[in-house]
């Protein structure tokens, strides 16, 4: 493995209210090289967009990083300022995210959301800004970038947006790109489209980019690495070819099985029973012991450690 | 049925809280609505019980004892006629009361029906509705307000019957807004699949969904009504004496005699419109705190 | 644009006859009439009653007089004040700049408090001074108008002699600028005063939804700082639907606030139409009624197109394809 | 011309001890008088404005042939001497003063006159006073100061006529009559008054100087200022600040006033100024309750007036008991009268036949109970109260009233129209003393008797008094009427208001039986 | 195969720009015509906007069609008003994407899956409630559950409830309009499962709407692909899935990525947008991101045709 971007050592994020305080990121461990693609998969709620927030330093008001550490570049980003946090996000580690319809600013054209980013971070001039926009727009597929420069958001489509999102984050040229669920709410050609895109860019520049998704199709294709997480922990990491041949925890083989194919024979599906609990409702065993065909008694009683039985494979799970 | 659809049985939460029950865990931990509500109840006790509580006749008059300051006979004083100021802000609290609750009651229900008409047939019905709504809304509220006054006498019946008048359109149109974005909630649909009259639908599907904003809104303008009210009394056209609102004891307040030397006369009825108006919008934010779940 | 303004303006038109007619049968299903003033001095007598009767056109039906009412106002003519003898449109001229000084300066200092404030509760929400400056606006909302009004001028111009108590300027002395803003200073405050209120409430949870916004949070992820932010991404989002809430408003502009110019002694359009409505001066209620609407027509479509300027979202040109 | 008799003014002396009528100090030329108005005036000629406030304004800018005093009798203003009249009283002449100029410069001339008095003649007139002139035939001038007036039937009441302002006819002889009260003039008058129009600020205030050149001499007062204050808390605030220094005080802030003119000593009070005014209950005669004259009777004695002036106005009012202002030349005391006291008019009643029968309170008769509906004009504190504690009053002898208070327009409009059982309201009378518009039974179609009231006998002398030229004659004839009226009780009779002017404390020269700012060219500031 | 319970001929709806058709339309459903058999499932797919829900909507008869046929049975329902629907409507019933949208909040489950059994069934309550419990023990969830809340469910427990609600008056005909689109995988399945198990129960007919496309691999009988308001493509599933014919199915098929590190496919990147449904391209609605567009594509419409035994598709060059 490449030398460590991004460390994330036992990192514990809870969200609060009123009441009580629920952990929705639980320990999590984990490391990013130079160049690597590491994806992030599990189903709604167990914590992959809190677990990218933390890294960023962007949870939403009610949330807030309890432990761990955030290791950027042999820094820790856990308890920075929002200044000195402000000149990292963006510039080092930027953002993508799922809804492009409404992660832009309706108000204000392409050009004027890219250049001010540039000119933050790179100290250059405006002109100079609106070049380098253009050039990145033009990368990221638009024939005419001085006419999306001067476009609102809400003149161009979905897949669109996705990519002028791309092209805000990749100007800065980051060291990390954390895209949570970037395709996911678009069509599959225009997906394919920005996977496409993606991988031009991870090809031709060394960026690592943390991939955030719930499709597994998506992963085998994009990642090198893939963190399975399950109710706030992860319960299996391995590289992706491991992980699609020889999945070890009952949860990442459950997936796999109820996940319909498009080619081969069509095989009845087998669902996982159950469904995931919410943050706040975790067994106090294993967590995945109530849907898990193979559980038994001790599995309720006990936490699971994440082992390493292979090499770069880690498994939650007792019975392995 | 195979193990395949079973669900895990662990995860139905076996008591949990019905909408309304939270919501009125919602209401209650807003502190200044619960106290509102309480304070409104007991306003409201005060009023529907004036003639056991009060300890004189509001229409008796003393000559001989005109504006006397606060005492163990007169808790509140008494006003310029020698009455008994206490029983007046009862009896005004009624009337008060009254004018605020039922006008927006009936504001409600004329809002609400013709909102729901509106939002729910859409197209001409819609266009027809909304029309008169904009032809109503645009009217100077105020200046409306003044000119049926005048018209009609300015009793308590008429005084509600123009509030009335005027008041609903706002509440039309904003359920109008509200049934607009419901009505193609899924659910609606699949009432419609199912055969539902168009009335069972909008009263048990669309109405308990799209009312929430406009129960807020009812509670903000019972507040105005009363300042309304006492606006019109101060420009001679509210409740009429001796018939007593706070908005006219306010008003016949309004002397300088009475400012200087019975500084209390014109502060409580000030006071109760005040508080009144306060423990409506403290309410109106609680209950919109209670209904924004999710 | 510009023909999107005009086919609502044709379609106001409907609207704005319904509210002549209305207005007109409101008016005149009021008992009393013009003359009923003069049913006071026993001198005079019922042949001056008629005679001034005949001389107003109120023994011609009622349609006759709408008719006779609505042609003149197509020409731009509003009559001629019962009362006053006077053009009705001269009457309103005179007295508009007044309220309008009035109304628009309360309007000013207004915003000026509401919105900075109203933005720092929303970033702040549920904080103390959020709370604080909340409980303070259900004050302003709270307190009836004519009260605060009088209590000001009680104390302020009476007890401390420090302001005028009325009027809009001093009456024979060279009256400057100055002056008229310490006429203006309590009846302003009056007016400011829920109307600062209500204001802060809108900004507040105007700016709080858009901080909620995920634009806000890409904002932030891209290394923005916090005040560029704020100003940049979100008081533009925040401030649009205010934009329309002001376009709603202009109509209050216009009529003023009857109750402060009855007690500060301002000559306004409010307090010309609460004479004319006791006087039951029927061409004057009629002028202001139906300007106020047409203002309140026009207030709404001039929101819609401030929407559509500050919104790229909107627009209201047709067949905008997508690029 | 101001003469004293009639009533004496109740008049106290303010807590610096300044009366009007005390030492001659050292006058003062010039200072300004700041008063304030609820509304604007209508315009500046008389023939259409209607209003008090118009009259007081009109009467600073302009002359007229007469002016009415406190006693309402004519004085010569423009007119040298009292009106002559042939023996058949069909024509009537008028000397006028040859030194009177308008502030133009031009002089008042009998052509003025004749072209004021034909625009009420004039067809094309249609304001409200073509009634007055009903009578006159024609004016036309005999000689340059002589006037000659010729009527159409011998009519007593002529006076009503003289107070019209004399309009300039070089100013207005362009102008159609029609146009007259829209033309500009009637906002930029020039008169012959004693002070001029220097700027009328709509809404906002009116503003005089002296005339120099008036011809009953250069007032005093050099500025006048009118403000227009519409609510009558905030005129008062402005009495305390000085932004006001002479004014009405209304009852209900008098006693915040005088308070203020004690601790302050920056004005003084006149009280008891005697008005035209009186205030009464009209009980409609055609409604079955009250057809009964000695029921009427019995609620005036139901009825504590006294009680009402002391506690309602503030003692500002003079009780009245028949139909003529105490103020009035023609007024007298000798009538019937009908003190308070509750248990004689309940035996009045009971012995009608109106007995609390069911034990409700309420007396009743015939199965009917006594109640009614009362109603007043809405906007009057003092009306509104005094409503209350009649009610109140006649709630105690078994007499059940609903008070109502109706805004003004439609007030009148019931007033106008009979639709009332009783009404509490007042008249102001001015002119003539004549009853026929109210009391005369015509005056049902025509006039204002709308409580139907009809009495042969008064119907018989008032017409035998519009014939009557003769004032001592005059004097006796409305006696008699009073007295009749008086006995009738068709109203109950409540009291005259008075009213009390705030003067600044250095103030001397006012008439201390004329409030506003009446006759206002004679008083002066003392050092 | 049986026989057709539904039939679709030549269904158009257009949307009116700014609520009127004066100013342009939204082709959203542009001469759609397919028949669905008693018992089978036959899948619609296609990408977002192109007109799939609508079509369910105009089968439910929630929308007024603009032009073409709706036979359902054997009776022409498609110009029908509302009153004249209601008897059918039993027979017919559906199933929608968002569960979370689909049940009314402030509707105990229990009430929600009765009330058909009301409105329609004639049931009294008691006995709508005693059925609803059954039908919550059909759809796998417990029938404690009829006194709850919809929000004290998971996303699969409430498509659960939403189904239970659509078979309770053993329709003829569900459609299914993105049914398990917002599930997640492990539910998804569930879900599927539900569906096929109800169908060889009842022999219920599915029109099942999805733009996931394993999905519909998965459970339809035949398939139809949806291109801007048109079917470009309908055929048996192995049929379409084994030998797609049209070029957008083609490239539809290999845009799908498949959780498999072996066997990689080759992959047709298809450039440019999905167009404006208000201004369709010219000739063939899909030439302009095409991959073998020819001239001819952008002038002439090519026709819907068997190119197949029960293969239908239209392009001009299969
Ligand atoms: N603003 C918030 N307030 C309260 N709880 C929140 C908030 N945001 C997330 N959560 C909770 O945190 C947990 C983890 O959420 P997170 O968004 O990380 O899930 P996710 O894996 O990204 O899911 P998805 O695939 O739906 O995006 C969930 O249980 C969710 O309910
Ligand atoms: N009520 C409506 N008014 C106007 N246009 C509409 C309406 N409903 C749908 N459309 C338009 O019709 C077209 C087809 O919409 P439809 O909802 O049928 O697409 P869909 O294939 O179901 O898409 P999705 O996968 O996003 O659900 C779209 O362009 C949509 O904008
Ligand atoms: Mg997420
Ligand atoms: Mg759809």
């Amino acid at each position: 493995m490449s030398e460590a971007l991004l460390e994330v050592k036992s990192l514990r994020t809870v969200i609060k209210d009123k009441k009580r305080e629920l952990t929705v990121v639980d320990g999590i461990d984990f490391t990013i090289g130079t160049n690597e693609v590491v994806a992030l998969v599990g189903e709604s709620g167990c914590g992959k967009s809190m677990t990218s927030l933390s890294i960023m330093q962007l949870l939403p008001r009610v949330g807030e990083i309890a432990g761990g550490e955030v290791r950027f570049g042999g820094r820790n980003l856990v308890g920075l300022s929002n200044r000195e946090m402000s000149s990292v996000r963006g510039r080092q580690i930027a953002m993508i995210f799922q809804e492009p319809m409404t992660s832009l600013n309706p108000v204000l054209t392409i050009g004027m959301q890219m250049t001010e980013a540039i000119t933050r971070h790179l100290g250059v001039s405006k002109s100079e800004a609106i070049t380098i926009a253009e050039d990145w727009l033009r990368r990221v597929g638009f024939p005419e970038p001085s006419r999306i420069r001067k476009e609102y958001p809400h003149r161009l489509s979905g897949g669109m947006r996705q990519r002028v999102m791309l092209a805000m984050a990749m100007a800065c040229k980051p060291e990390l790109l954390i895209a949570d669920e970037p395709t996911t709410a678009l069509d599959v050609t225009i997906q394919a489209q920005v996977l496409d895109l993606i991988r031009q860019l991870l090809h031709e520049t060394d960026m690592s980019v943390l991939f955030i998704t719930h499709d597994l199709g998506v992963v085998a294709e994009m990642a090198t690495r893939v963190i399975v997480m399950y109710a706030g922990q992860i319960v299996e990491t391995a590289d992706v070819r491991t992980l699609f041949t020889d999945a070890r925890h009952p949860y990442t083989k459950g997936l796999l099985q109820s996940t319909p194919r498009m080619q081969g024979a069509i095989e009845p599906l087998v669902p996982i029973p159950g469904s995931v609990p919410p943050a706040g409702a975790f067994p106090a065993g294993c967590r995945f012991a109530e849907r898990c065909p193979m559980a038994k008694a001790e599995c309720r009683d006990r936490q699971p450690e994440l082992r390493e039985i292979g090499a770069g494979h880690q498994v939650r799970c007792i019975l392995i | 049925m195979n193990e395949a659809v079973t669900t895990n049985k662990a995860q139905l939460p076996a008591a949990a809280a019905k909408p309304k029950r939270r919501a009125w865990e919602r209401f209650k931990a807003n502190r200044l609505a619960f106290v509102s509500l309480w304070i409104m109840a007991v306003l409201i006790v005060l009023a529907l019980f004036a003639p056991v509580i009060a300890l004189h006749d509001p229409a008796e008059q003393d000559l001989m004892s005109r504006l006397k300051p606060p005492s163990a006979a007169h808790w509140f004083g008494t006003d310029d006629l020698g009455r008994d100021l206490f029983s007046r802000v009862l009896y005004g609290a009624r009337v008060s009361l009254s004018v605020a609750i039922f006008s927006v009651i009936l504001n409600l229900l004329i809002g609400i029906t013709v909102g729901s008409l509106a939002g729910y047939y859409g197209g001409k019905v819609d266009s027809f509705l909304m029309r008169i709504v904009d032809i109503l809304l645009s009217f100077p509220t105020f200046f409306v307000l003044i000119t049926v006054v005048t018209v009609l006498k300015p009793s308590l019946f008429n005084i509600i019957v123009v509030f009335v008048a005027f008041g609903w359109m706002s509440k039309a149109r904003l359920l109008r807004g509200q049934i607009l974005s419901v009505k193609n909630r899924e659910f609606v649909d699949a009432a419609r699949t199912i055969g539902m009259s168009d009335f069972r639908i909008i009263f048990v599907h669309i109405l308990p969904n799209a009312i929430a904003p406009i129960i807020v809104s009812a509670t903000l303008q019972m507040g105005s009504m009363i300042l309304t009210e006492s606006s019109l009394s101060f420009l001679g056209l509210g409740i009429q004496p001796p018939t007593a609102s706070w908005g006219n004891l306010l008003q016949s307040a309004q002397s300088l005699t009475i400012l200087s030397n019975a500084p209390w006369y014109p502060f409580i009825p000030g006071f109760m419109i005040f508080l009144t108006i306060m423990c409506f919008n403290f309410i109106g934010d609680g209950l919109r705190s209670a209904f924004d779940s999710k | 644009m510009a023909r999107y303004a005009l086919r609502r303006l044709l379609n106001a038109i409907p609207i704005l006859i319904g509210i002549t007619i209305i207005s007109f049968l409101i008016i005149h299903m009021a008992p009393g009439s013009p003359i009923s003033q003069y049913v006071d001095d026993p001198t005079i007598k019922a042949i001056d009653k008629e005679n001034m009767i005949k001389a107003y056109g109120l023994d011609q039906p009622l349609y006759i007089q709408y008719w006779k009412w609505i042609s003149d106002l197509a020409q731009g003519d509003f009559g001629t004040s019962f009362q006053k003898s006077q053009p009705v449109s001269e009457l309103i001229w005179d007295r508009l700049p007044n309220t309008l000084l009035l109304t628009v300066t309360s309007f000013a200092l207004a915003l000026a408090i509401a919105i900075p404030l109203g933005i720092l509760c929303a970033v702040k929400a549920n904080s103390r001074l959020d709370q604080f400056v909340s409980g303070i606006t259900f004050v302003g909302i709270s307190l009836p108008g004519f009260w605060l009004g009088l209590l000001l001028m009680m104390f302020f111009a009476v007890r401390l002699g420090w302001l005028p108590s009325g009027g809009m300027q001093t009456i024979n002395a060279p009256s400057g600028f100055g002056d008229r803003m310490l006429h203006l200073i309590l009846p302003v405050f009056t007016i400011a005063c829920s109307e600062v209120a209500v204001w802060i409430r809108y900004v507040r949870s105007s700016m709080l939804e858009v901080i909620n916004q995920d634009y806000m949070r890409t904002a932030k992820a891209k290394g923005l700082r916090g005040g560029r932010i704020l100003s940049v991404h979100g008081l533009r989002n925040g401030l649009i639907p205010l934009a329309t809430l002001f376009g709603l408003s202009l109509p209050g502009f216009f009529a003023g606030s009857v109750i402060v110019e009855t007690i500060f002694s301002i000559p306004g359009i409010g307090r010309l139409f609460t004479e004319a409505a006791f006087q039951r001066d029927y061409p004057v209620i009629f002028a202001v009624t139906t300007m106020t609407a047409f203002l309140y027509v026009f207030g709404s479509i001039l929101a819609d197109l401030s929407y559509a300027i500050l919104d790229p979202r909107v627009s209201y040109s047709k067949s905008e394809a997508k690029v | 011309t101001s003469g004293g008799g009639g009533t004496p003014a109740t008049s106290e002396k303010p807590a610096d001890g300044a009366a009007a009528s005390t030492g001659k100090k050292e006058k003062v030329d010039g200072g300004e008088i700041n008063t304030a108005y609820l509304a604007d005036p209508q315009g500046f000629i008389r023939f259409w404005a209607t209003t008090t406030t118009s009259s007081e304004v009109i009467d600073l800018v302009f002359s007229s042939l007469y002016r009415f005093n406190e006693k309402q009798e004519i004085v010569p203003n423009l007119a040298a001497g009292q009106p002559e009249f042939s023996q058949d009283k069909m024509e009537m002449t008028i000397k006028i003063r040859n030194d009177a100029k308008f502030s133009d410069g031009k002089p008042v001339t009998a052509d003025d006159v004749v072209f004021t008095y034909n625009i009420p003649l004039n067809p094309d007139y249609k304001g409200p006073r073509k009634g007055t002139f009903e009578k006159l035939a024609k004016i036309e001038k005999t000689d340059d100061t002589t006037l000659k007036f010729t009527f159409k039937e011998p009519h007593a009441g002529y006076i009503d006529m003289l107070v019209y302002n004399i309009l300039p006819q070089h100013l207005l002889k362009d102008v159609a009559v029609k146009d007259m009260e829209k033309s500009t003039f009637a906002k930029q008058p020039v008169g012959s008054g004693p002070y001029k129009l220097e700027e009328w600020k709509q809404g906002q205030y009116l503003r005089f100087v002296r005339n120099d050149n008036y011809f009953g001499g250069k007032p005093a007062i050099e500025k006048i200022t009118a403000k227009i204050i519409p609510d009558a808390n905030a005129t008062m605030a402005q009495l305390q600040t000085g932004e006001i220094n002479a004014i009405v005080v209304p009852a209900d802030n008098l006693q915040a006033i005088e308070q203020f003119a004690k601790t302050s000593g920056k004005i003084k009070l006149q009280k008891g100024i005697g008005t035209g005014t009186y205030m009464f209950t009209a009980w409609n005669l055609t409604n079955p309750l009250f057809q009964d004259k000695a029921v009427r009777q019995a609620l005036t004695m139901a009825i504590d007036r006294q009680g009402i002036v002391d506690n309602i106005v503030e003692g500002q009012g003079k009780l009245v008991h028949s139909q003529t202002s105490p103020s009035y030349w023609s007024y007298t005391d000798n009538v019937p009268k009908f003190p308070y006291d509750p248990e004689k008019a309940k035996k009045i009643l009971a012995d009608a036949g109106w007995k609390d029968t069911d034990g409700d309170g309420i007396l009743d008769k015939n199965g009917q109970k006594f109640e009614f509906e009362m109603q007043t004009i809405q906007g009057n504190k003092v009306r509104e109260k005094a409503l209350t504690v009649i009610q109140q009053q006649l709630k105690k002898v078994g007499i059940s009233v609903q008070p109502r208070i109706v805004e003004g327009s439609a007030f009148t409009k019931n007033w106008m129209g009979k639709n009332f059982t009783a009404i509490f309201h007042g008249w102001s009378i001015s002119g003539d003393p004549n009853p026929q518009g109210i009391w005369h039974s015509t005056a049902m179609e025509t006039g204002s008797n709308y409580i139907s009231y009809k009495n042969p006998e008064v119907d018989k002398l008032i017409d035998e008094d519009l014939k009557t030229f003769d004032m001592n004659k005059r004097k006796e004839l409305l006696a008699k009427i009073d007295a009749l009226i008086a006995e009738d009780q068709p109203y109950t009779f409540l009291y005259s208001p008075t009213s009390t002017m705030a003067y600044p404390a250095n103030l001397e020269g006012f008439n201390p039986n004329r409030d506003s700012l009446k006759e206002i060219e004679k008083w002066y500031f003392t050092k | 195969m049986g026989a057709p319970l539904l039939e679709i001929k030549g269904l158009k709806k257009y949307f009116g720009i700014g609520g009127s058709l004066k100013n342009g339309a939204v082709k959203a459903v542009d001469n759609v015509s397919f028949t669905v058999f008693k018992g089978e499932t036959l899948g619609i797919v296609g990408e977002s906007g192109c007109g799939k829900s609508t079509v369910g909507r105009l089968v439910l008869r929630l929308l007024d069609l603009t032009e073409g046929e709706i036979l359902f049975n054997g009776t022409s329902i498609g110009n029908w008003n509302q009153r004249q629907l209601r008897p059918i409507r039993k027979e017919m019933q559906c199933v929608f994407q968002d569960p979370y949208a689909s049940l009314n909040p402030r509707i105990t489950v229990g009430k929600a899956i009765a009330e058909p059994l009301v409105v329609q069934g004639g049931l009294k309550w008691s006995e709508a409630m005693k059925r609803a419990e059954q039908l919550l023990d059909t759809v796998g969830l417990r029938s404690h559950a009829v006194g709850m809340y919809p929000h004290e469910f998971s996303g699969g427990q409430r498509q659960r409830i939403a189904i239970a609600r659509a078979i309770s008056l053993s329709p003829k005909l569900i459609v299914a309009d993105e049914p398990v689109s917002a599930l997640d995988v492990s539910i998804q399945a569930q879900i599927v499962n539900l569906l096929e198990e109800l169908q060889t129960q009842t022999k219920v007919s599915y029109l099942f709407i999805s733009h996931n496309l394993s999905v519909v691999r998965h459970i339809s009988d035949r398939v139809a692909v949806m291109y801007l308001g048109q079917i470009v493509e309908l055929a048996s599933r192995d049929q379409l899935f084994g030998s797609p014919k049209h070029p957008y199915t083609q490239a539809l098929l290999s845009s799908v990525p498949e959780p498999d590190v072996d066997g990689k496919r080759e992959r047709i990147i298809l450039s440019g947008e999905v167009p404006n449904a208000a201004n369709p391209p010219s000739g063939c609605a899909f030439h302009p991101r095409c991959p073998h567009a020819a001239e001819r594509c952008r002038i002439e419409k090519p026709i819907f045709r068997e190119v197949e035994p029960g293969h239908y598709a239209s392009c001009h060059f299969v």
